[in-house]
C-alpha cells in the first residue's frame, strides 16, 4: 500500500516576480536556512514515501545542486530514490511544458514505473509541516478517487494571485471547484491546496485524457469534473500554512516564525523533523555592540549592529551601527555600517553600502535581486 | 584494481582526557564539545580533508561510544568514500586473544594492516585532541624535499613553558639532532604537536622494531623518535605557526573557547577557505526575543534567547529566559537557564537546567570556573560558590 | 528533532566459527565468503534492508578487521544513512575498565544505549552465521497481531535432527510453553532459528534482570528464554518455511554452496524480489576462452576461464588454464589453476595457486572434501590426496 | 594547479543511429557491464579532476540515474562535486543547443563559477583508459594555449561520420584541422579526438568571442583558428581507442575486448581502475548444457545455451538449444529456445522468440532496438 510523491517544482505558471525570476521556486530560501523544497521533501519523507519524482521546467540547476541523490533525506537508498524529471530528459517528453498539468503529462514515463499503488502530488507553492500520512489514510478509507487538500486559514495567500475554493458537501467530498481573483467574502471558506492524493493508475489514466484533449489546468481539467462526478474526497489541514509566491507574502510569511507557536508547529513537532542540507557556517557571531531582538538567526552570520523583528540568513553580515528592522535578508547579505532597512527583502548576496537607507511597507515590501550592489 | 593513496592518517582517538573531568566521564577527549558546534576531533578531521587527505583511521579505546556515534560514517566530513574515508578501528580480540592497545605506537602498529590496504608513501600520524587549522599538505611538501624518514611539527612555546612539552633541537636545516621528553633545561622552544609524517617504509620498520622490545612503552615520543635518531634515520621539523592549543585542562579549554568570540578572535572560525566541518543536526535557526540581548558570544542552533548573553559560547537548543544572565560562560547542549537565574564564569555540560534566580559562580574576573555536569538540575535561588564543581549523582 | 524507528535490528556476528577453520583462521564466520560474491553476512543485512528495516547494530568481537573493512559505512546495502543506518558495536574500555561481551544477551546489554537513541518498540536479534532469505516484517507483523513480548522464529527439522537444535513446544496458538535447548527426547521438531523479535521494553527488562545473575552465562537460548517464559511472559514462535542453512561445518558450508549451482536450485540467488546486496569491487566481466568450458555453475566477474569448470563455485579474478579441470568445488577469489591441474571435490581460499599438473582431492562422489588455506601454494606435479587440510605456514 | 572536467555527453550532432535514439551517447552501454561516460568519469577522477560537470541536450533522465551525485567515484565529498548542465537549466541558459561547443557556450555560468586553473573537456565519443594526468602536465610544460589529444590508430571509426585530422609540426603543435568523410591515405596520420585541455580564462575568453560571433564548430571554429596561430599542441595517445558511434563500430569495439591485450588495457592498469555504479545482479549462472567460448560475460546471466564470440550483458537469458554468434546482448534480453543469432546487436531488454534465426555481418550488424520483441 505504499506511495510515491511528485513534486512540481515550479511556481504557479501564473506566476511572476523577483523572487523566482532566476530561480524555481522550490528553491526559493525561507526561514533563515530552508528551501521550499525542504519542506515538500521532509514533508514527504516523514510519510514513508521512499520515490519522489521531481518535475522541472526552467532554471533548475540550484534546485539538483541542493537535492542531489537526496542522501540528506536518507532517499538515496536500496529501496528509495529520487529522480528529476525536466523537459527532453527522456524520449516520451520532447517538449517544453508550462503548467503543472502538463509536467505530470509529459511524465507519464516515469509515473508508469513507478511501483506504489499511491501517489501524492504537489506542487511547492505553500510552505507547512504536514503529516501526509493522514492525508494518504484519508484517501483510503473514504474510496474516493482524488483526496484534496484544503485549509481554511490561509496565511499571506498572495492577493495577486488566483484563488482555488472548493465547494464541499457533508460527506467531506467536493462538490465543485473555482478559481477566482478575490478572496470570497465567508469566513470558513475552503482554499484549496494544490496537493492530491490519487490511485496510481487512476492518475495515469486521468493524464491519457487529458493529454489527448489537450487539457492542462489541474484544477479545472483533472480536479473539477472530478468533483463535480462526486469522486473527489476533500482533507482539512489544521497546520499553518505559509505563502510565499509573491514578495508581499513571501515577506509577512518569514516574519510569522517570529511567533513561537508557528516557530514550534513548524519545527518541533516530534514525528515530523523539517531536514535540509548543512552548509558547515561556523556559528553565528555577535559583536561587541550587537543589538538584536525579536530576531530569526541563522548560523554563519556576523552581526555588529543592530537588528529587529527580521529573519537573517547565513552568512549575513551586519556592520556596526546598520539599522535592519522588518527585513528578510537572504544568505550572504552584506549591510554596510550605518545603512538603515526597514521592510525591505534581501535576495542573496546582495550587498547595501554604507549609510544606504532603504525602505518599503508591510503590503509593499523594497526588493532587491540576487547579488545588487546599492 | 585499487589506486594507490599517497597518504593516509591515523588518528589517535584514545585519550581519556581525565584532566577534562566532569567533560570526559562519559566520552573520550576527541568527543568533547567546543565552540557552539563542534567536536574537538571535527578540527584534526577538517584539517585532513582540507589538506586533500582522504582516508583516515580513527583509533578508539576509552568510552568511544559517543564518538562512534558522532563519527558514523564520515559523511560530516565528507569522507563517506568508496576508497578510502574515515575508518573507526578498535581494539579487537585475534586468534590469540585479545589486545587492547599498550601505548601510542603499539596502536598503530597492530593496525598496520588497515595502512596497508592502501599502500601509502606517507602516513600521517595525529592526535584527535588539540585546536588547530593546519594545511598537513605543506608539511608534507617539506617532507618529502627533505627526503625525510619522519617529520615532526613543531611550535615555538614561550621559553619559560618549553619544560612542559618535548622539545627539539635541530641544526641549521630544520633536521632533528636531539629530542628532550619534558627538560628541566631546555636548548630550544620547539615543541612537537604530537603530528608526525612517516615515510611508510620507516614506520613499518621501527613499529616492528619496538614491537619486539618487552622493555619499551610503546610510545612515539619516549621510544620511536629517540630509536630513530639513535639510528641516524632523516627526522626534521616542521615549525607550525598558527593556532594550536592542547585544552587539556578545563581551564585552557574554557579559554580556548574563549578565544573564539572578540570582533578580532585568536582562532577565526568564519573562514571560508579553511572550514571546520561538523555533524549537523536538524536544528531550526535561533531565535533572540524582544527581551533579549547577545554580546560578543557565538551561538549555535535553535536557542531561544529572551535574557541576556555577554562574553560566552552557547550551543545548540538552549533556554534563556526572561531576566537570566549568562556572562564569561559556557553553556552546551539543551540547558534551560530559567527566570532571573545568573551564571558566571562557568561551564554547563548538556541538559543542565538552572532553576529561577539560581546562581552559578562569581561575576569577579579572578574567581576561579566553576562546572556543573551533564544533567544536573540547580534548584531554584540555590547558589553555586565559584570554583565548585557539580556533579550529576 | 530525532524520528523514532519502529524496529531496530541488532545482529551479532563475533562468531568464531572454529569448526569452519581454515576459513574462519582470520576472520569472523560473518565475513567468511559465499556463492562467487557474497559473505555470510551479506544474507542477514540483505533481509534487514528487503524487509523495510534500516537500522542495525552489528556487535563485533572476535577477528572483525576483515568484516569491518567488509561492512565499511554501509553503502553496499544502502544503510549509510544519516539517522540509522549499519553501526559497527565493537566492544570498548568504560571507566571502570575494560569490557568484552561475556555472552549473547549480555553484548545486547552492553549496547543498549545504542537502541534506546532510535526509541523503537521493537527489537530484531539476528546472527549474521546463517544463509537464508526471510521477510522480517511478516514475523514483526504476527509478533504484534500476538501481542507478544517475544517471538522466536523457528524451522521445522527432520525429527531425528531435533535434538542438535533448541526445541520450542508450543500450544495451539504458537505460544511456547516450554523450551528445550538439545533435548535428548524431543517433544516437538521447531528448533530455533536464533531469530528474536523482542518488545523492547521486555527486551530491557530481562537483560538488565540477567545482568545482575552472576550465574547467568548470558545467553538469550540459555537465559533469557527460560527467564520470560517462567515469568508467564508473552513467547511465541514463527514458523518460516523457507531454504534456511546454518553452515556451521566445512562439509555443510561446501553443501550450501552447491546448493545455488541447478538449474532449479535450492536456494535461488537470481531474484529481482529479495536481492542479496554485496560489496562490488571494480572488477570487469568474466572472459570464457574458446577452448573454456563452464557447467553447472556459479561464477563471479574478472575471471579468465581457459579450461574446464563443472558443478562449482567460482568468485573472482580468477585464472583457469587450458587443459586445467575444476569439479564439485569452491574456488575462492585470486586463484590460479595452472595448466592441466586438477581440483576436485576441494574449498580452495583466496590466493591458492595450483602449478601445472597438480592434482588436489579425489573425483569419487563419496571422497572427502579437500580444503586448501588462503596463499597456499601447490607445486607443479603435487598430489593432494582427498580428505586433506593444507595450511598456510 | 587544479583542473575541472567539463563531459559533453551528447553523440556528435551530425551522429544518428538506432543506439542513440532514445539515450545520449554518454549512457550507451558497452563491455558488458559499462556506459561509455564511466570510462570518462573513470579517466577524470584517476587524473585528479574533482569538479565535474557534464552538458546534456536530450534524454538524459537515464544518464542522471546512472550518475547521480558522482558518489560511486567518490565525487560526492566536500572537495568535489558533479553538476549536470542542462539546458534551461539556468538563467543564463535558455535556449536549447545543438552542438558542443553550444553547450560549452550556453554553460559558461559553471564554468566561471569554478576555482580549477584548467579545464579538461571532453566528448564521449571513444572508448578508452587514459593518463588524463599526462595529457595535462604535456598541457602545462608545452604552454600551449589549447592541448588536443589525438591517436594515430583509431579503431572502429564509423566510416559513415566525419573524420578530424590534425596536421602536427615537428615541436608537436597542430598546424592545420581537417574535417573529412574520407579517411586520410597515410598509415601515419593523425586522428583527432574531442578531448582538449584549456586554461580556464582562455576558455572563457574564447566562449564569449565564439558565442558573439555565432560560431558553434568546436574543431572549426574554436580548435582550427588556434592551431593556425601555433597556440594548439597535440598530445598523442598510444592507448587502445574505441569508437562506437555507429553500429558497426559498436559490435566491432565491443568484440574486441575478446582480445586479452584489449582487456588488459582496459581494465587492469594498476593507478586507473574503471569504475561503474553497482547492480546487485546474482552471480552469473551456467546450466548443464552451456556452450560458451570466446566470450565476455557480466554477472546476473543465465546461460543454458550456447554462446560464441560474443559479449554478454547483466541479466541476459540464453536459453537451452539457442545459438548466439559474433554478437552484443544488452541488459535484460532473452533468447528463445533454439533461435539461432549472429552479427546481432540487441539493445535493452529484447526478446527473441523461440527458433528465430537473425544474422547480420559484420560490416553491417542487425540492430534490435530496446524493447523489441521478435
Amino acid at each position: 500500500m505504499s506511495t510515491a510523491g511528485i513534486i512540481l517544482s515550479d511556481a504557479n505558471r501564473e506566476t511572476q516576480n523577483g523572487l523566482i525570476q532566476d530561480r524555481t521556486l522550490a528553491s526559493l530560501p525561507f526561514g533563515g536556512r530552508y528551501k521550499v523544497i525542504d519542506f515538500t521533501l521532509s514533508n514527504m519523507v516523514n510519510a514513508g514515501i521512499n520515490h519522489i519524482g521531481i518535475t522541472t521546467t526552467r532554471n533548475y540547476i540550484s534546485l539538483m545542486d541542493h537535492v542531489r541523490g537526496g542522501n540528506v533525506w536518507d532517499l538515496d537508498t536500496k529501496l528509495s530514490g529520487i529522480s528529476f524529471l525536466p523537459p527532453f530528459g527522456s524520449v516520451r517528453c520532447q517538449k517544453e511544458y508550462k503548467g503543472w498539468l502538463e509536467a505530470l503529462q509529459a511524465h507519464v514515463g516515469y509515473i508508469e514505473a513507478l511501483e506504489d499503488e499511491y501517489v501524492l502530488f504537489t506542487s511547492c507553492n505553500y510552505i507547512g509541516t504536514l503529516d501526509f500520512e493522514k492525508m494518504i489514510d484519508r484517501h483510503i478509507s473514504s474510496g474516493a478517487k482524488i483526496t484534496a487538500l484544503y485549509t481554511r486559514h490561509p496565511l499571506h495567500q498572495g492577493a495577486t494571485l488566483p484563488i482555488i475554493r472548493y465547494s464541499m458537501n457533508e460527506d467531506g467530498f467536493l462538490t465543485n471547484v473555482e478559481k477566482s481573483l478575490q478572496a470570497p467574502a465567508d469566513e470558513d471558506a475552503c482554499y484549496g491546496i494544490y496537493c492530491f492524493v490519487m490511485n496510481r493508475t487512476d492518475l495515469l489514466e486521468r493524464l491519457y485524457a487529458t493529454s489527448r484533449d489537450g487539457e492542462s489546468s489541474l484544477s479545472q481539467d483533472l480536479l473539477a469534473p472530478m468533483a463535480r462526478a462526486g469522486e473527489a474526497a476533500g482533507f482539512e489541514s489544521n497546520a499553518t500554512l505559509l505563502f510565499v509566491e509573491d514578495i508581499p507574502g513571501y515577506l509577512q510569511s518569514n516574519l510569522e516564525l517570529l511567533d513561537w507557536k508557528v516557530r514550534k508547529e513548524l519545527f518541533e513537532q516530534p514525528q515530523l523533523p523539517i531536514i535540509t542540507r548543512a552548509q558547515d557556517s561556523a556559528p553565528g557571531h555577535y559583536g561587541d555592540d550587537a543589538v538584536v531582538e525579536n530576531c530569526l538567526i541563522a548560523d554563519g552570520v556576523k552581526i555588529d549592529g543592530t537588528v529587529r523583528n527580521s529573519v537573517i540568513f547565513r552568512g549575513v553580515h551586519i556592520q556596526k551601527g546598520a539599522v535592519v528592522e522588518n527585513c528578510v535578508v537572504m544568505r550572504d547579505g552584506v549591510i554596510g555600517a550605518n545603512a538603515r532597512l526597514a521592510y525591505t527583502v534581501l535576495d542573496r548576496r546582495v550587498v547595501v553600502g554604507e549609510g544606504r537607507s532603504l525602505s518599503g511597507y508591510i503590503t509593499h515590501p523594497f526588493y532587491l535581486e540576487r547579488g545588487t550592489v546599492i | 584494481m585499487i589506486k594507490k593513496k599517497k597518504c593516509v592518517a591515523m588518528l589517535l582517538a584514545g585519550g581519556q582526557g581525565s584532566r577534562l573531568s566532569p567533560l570526559t566521564r562519559n566520552t573520550a577527549k576527541p568527543a568533547v564539545q567546543f565552540a557552539s558546534r563542534y567536536r574537538i576531533i571535527d578540527f584534526s578531521l577538517s584539517n585532513c580533508v582540507n589538506s586533500g587527505i582522504d582516508t583516515v583511521g580513527v583509533l578508539t579505546q576509552y568510552q568511544p561510544l559517543e564518538l562512534n556515534d558522532y563519527l558514523g560514517n564520515g559523511t560530516p566530513w565528507g569522507l563517506d568514500l568508496r576508497h578510502g574515508g574515515l575508518h573507526v578501528l578498535p581494539p579487537y580480540q585475534a586468534e590469540e586473544g585479545a589486545d587492547w592497545f599498550l601505548g601510542t605506537a603499539n596502536a598503530i602498529y597492530q593496525n598496520l594492516a588497515f595502512i596497508e590496504q592502501y599502500d601509502p608513501e606517507y602516513v600521517l600520524i595525529l592526535s584527535g585532541d588539540h585546536i588547530y587549522k593546519m594545511n598537513y599538505d605543506i608539511m608534507l611538501q617539506e617532507h618529502i624535499a627533505n627526503e625525510a624518514d619522519l617529520t615532526v611539527a613543531v611550535i615555538d612555546v614561550a621559553p619559560e613553558e618549553a619544560s612542559r612539552f618535548g622539545i627539539m633541537n635541530t641544526d641549521e636545516e630544520g633536521r632533528i639532532i636531539e629530542f628532550e621528553e619534558k627538560p628541566a633545561h631546555p636548548k630550544s622552544t620547539q615543541a612537537s604537536m604530537g603530528v608526525y609524517i612517516f615515510t611508510k617504509k620507516a614506520l613499518v620498520k621501527y613499529l616492528t622494531q619496538d614491537e619486539q622490545d618487552p622493555d619499551s612503552s610503546h610510545d612515539f615520543g619516549k621510544n620511536i623518535i629517540p630509536a630513530m635518531l639513535a639510528d641516524g634515520q632523516r627526522v626534521y621539523t616542521y615549525l607550525y605557526k598558527g593556532y594550536w592549543r592542547d585544552v587539556g585542562t578545563l581551564s585552557s579549554y574554557w579559554q580556548s573557547n574563549m578565544d573564539t568570540i572578540s570582533e578580532d578572535p585568536e582562532l577565526v572560525l568564519h573562514d571560508s577557505r579553511w572550514r571546520i566541518y561538523y555533524r549537523h543536526y536538524h536544528n531550526r535557526p535561533q531565535y533572540i526575543g524582544a527581551t533579549g540581548s547577545v554580546r560578543r558570544s557565538i551561538c549555535g542552533d535553535c536557542n531561544e534567547i529572551l535574557g541576556s548573553v555577554e562574553s560566552s559560547v552557547i550551543f545548540d537548543n538552549t533556554l534563556v529566559e526572561w531576566g537570566a544572565e549568562i556572562k564569561d560562560s559556557i553553556i552546551m547542549n539543551d540547558c534551560e537557564i530559567k527566570k532571573d537565574a545568573k551564571v558566571y564564569r562557568a561551564i554547563l555540560d548538556n541538559q543542565v537546567i538552572v532553576e529561577e534566580g539560581a546562581v552559578i559562580g562569581s561575576d569577579d574576573e579572578d574567581a576561579p570556573l566553576t562546572v556543573i555536569d551533564r544533567g544536573v538540575v540547580i534548584r531554584a535561588g540555590e547558589v553555586i560558590p565559584a570554583g565548585e564543581t557539580v556533579l550529576k549523582r
